[in-house]
């Protein structure tokens, strides 16, 4: 298993990882982008900002990486998370696999998603029309 | 990196988030006893700022790992307080 | 629900899919590439033969697409599918689905790759180093 | 088209896959009894191309879109053979 952590100011490319990942013995890629809702519930979200800490969350995203590839035979593993201010629209995470069949592929992107947004030591604020919360600061 | 006696153990805690709102600082330091576990940080956060009860779960990273609130601190420990996370 | 199904003989595009995708409600994107493989259990393929029986395969994946937003909240969904002889590391179907939250996404992403497979008129011809054979034919 | 005499029912039958490669054609003409199912349509398949045998399973389809071996073949009916599907 490969793979590629980034944790970047810069805008995420999905299409760059979905070069990354192919590879002659793959079958399958699953990518997973999350991307910026223009509402929570019923609040009109204007802009989100991404903080986190650094080293410590390339290091659980590089172990989270670990810990798929040994539950599902990942050929490839992109895990891409923008920091900084981002508006309506834009990429803040960029999860993908390629796998030889496409059910591990869909298993372990979805693992992995999921794990990021436990384990990650990542935080989003979000900023509404009339203020602004840290989310899930108080589940 | 702050001199300290050796009775004292002084800590360096980085904070983010919701922490970081509440310490008014994205790091501070606090003065322990020396051999403190998380758990006696943890108290003498709750106590500095009251405001910390607030928050429901917060987890403790110790050198970038996280820790579970038995692990012992020693001095030049990187402690950093992560409230929720919410990547992604 | 909008829906973008393409069957042609150029080679298909993951990122202007993704861009197809993205709407300021969404907050997920699944995408599932598949690529051909270098081989099959122990056969070195050379290359896929893709046919299809094309009006009806477009309206197979015009219902697929249908019964999948019926089931979940889709936003967008895309599904590309290449005809013709395609080398290995080509890609001969994208599918992809946008929704406001990411498990729908994953789950009716899986669901119309799954069914593609099972319902849509396309034929598949593996040749070989030495041969060739129509996928399944011979279940 | 053909012409047809009104006591014979002659349709067009698309072939792909495995399918075309045994009726060595993409496309063929058959005449049936006026009235015919699908399931008629298969014997008469059978008969006139035993290598049709080998196929386990085999759907077929009317103006695109699937139907059971009970469906009712009428003229100008656009019928397909539909051996296993493979893509993606």
């Amino acid at each position: 298993m490969e793979s590629q952590i980034h944790l970047t100011d810069l805008p995420l490319d999905p299409s760059g990882i979905h070069r990354y990942l192919s590879t002659p013995a793959s079958g399958g890629i699953v990518v997973f982008t999350g991307t910026v809702r223009d509402h929570n519930q019923d609040l009109r979200v204007i802009r989100l900002e991404f903080e986190a800490y650094e080293p410590m969350a390339i290091k659980e995203m590089e172990r989270l990486a670990q810990v798929c590839s040994e539950q599902w035979p990942c050929h490839r593993i992109a895990i891409h998370h923008r920091l900084g201010v981002l508006g309506v629209g834009e990429i803040p995470v960029v999860i993908g696999v390629s796998t030889a069949h496409r059910q591990e592929a869909f298993a372990a992107c979805q693992f992995l998603i999921d794990a990021l947004k436990v384990h990650v030591p990542i935080w989003k604020k979000e900023v509404f029309t009339d203020g602004s919360q840290w989310v899930s600061a108080h589940p | 990196m702050k001199t300290q006696s050796p009775d004292t153990l002084s800590v360096r805690i980085l904070a983010f988030g919701i922490a970081k709102d509440i310490l008014e600082d994205n790091v501070i330091w606090m003065d322990l006893e020396p051999g403190s576990k998380v758990s006696d940080l943890k108290s003498a956060l709750m106590e500095a700022f009251p405001a910390f009860e607030k928050l429901q779960y917060v987890r403790f990273a110790i050198n970038e790992s996280y820790v579970t609130d038995d692990e012992i601190i020693l001095p030049d420990d990187e402690i950093a307080i992560i409230p929720p996370v919410s990547g992604g």
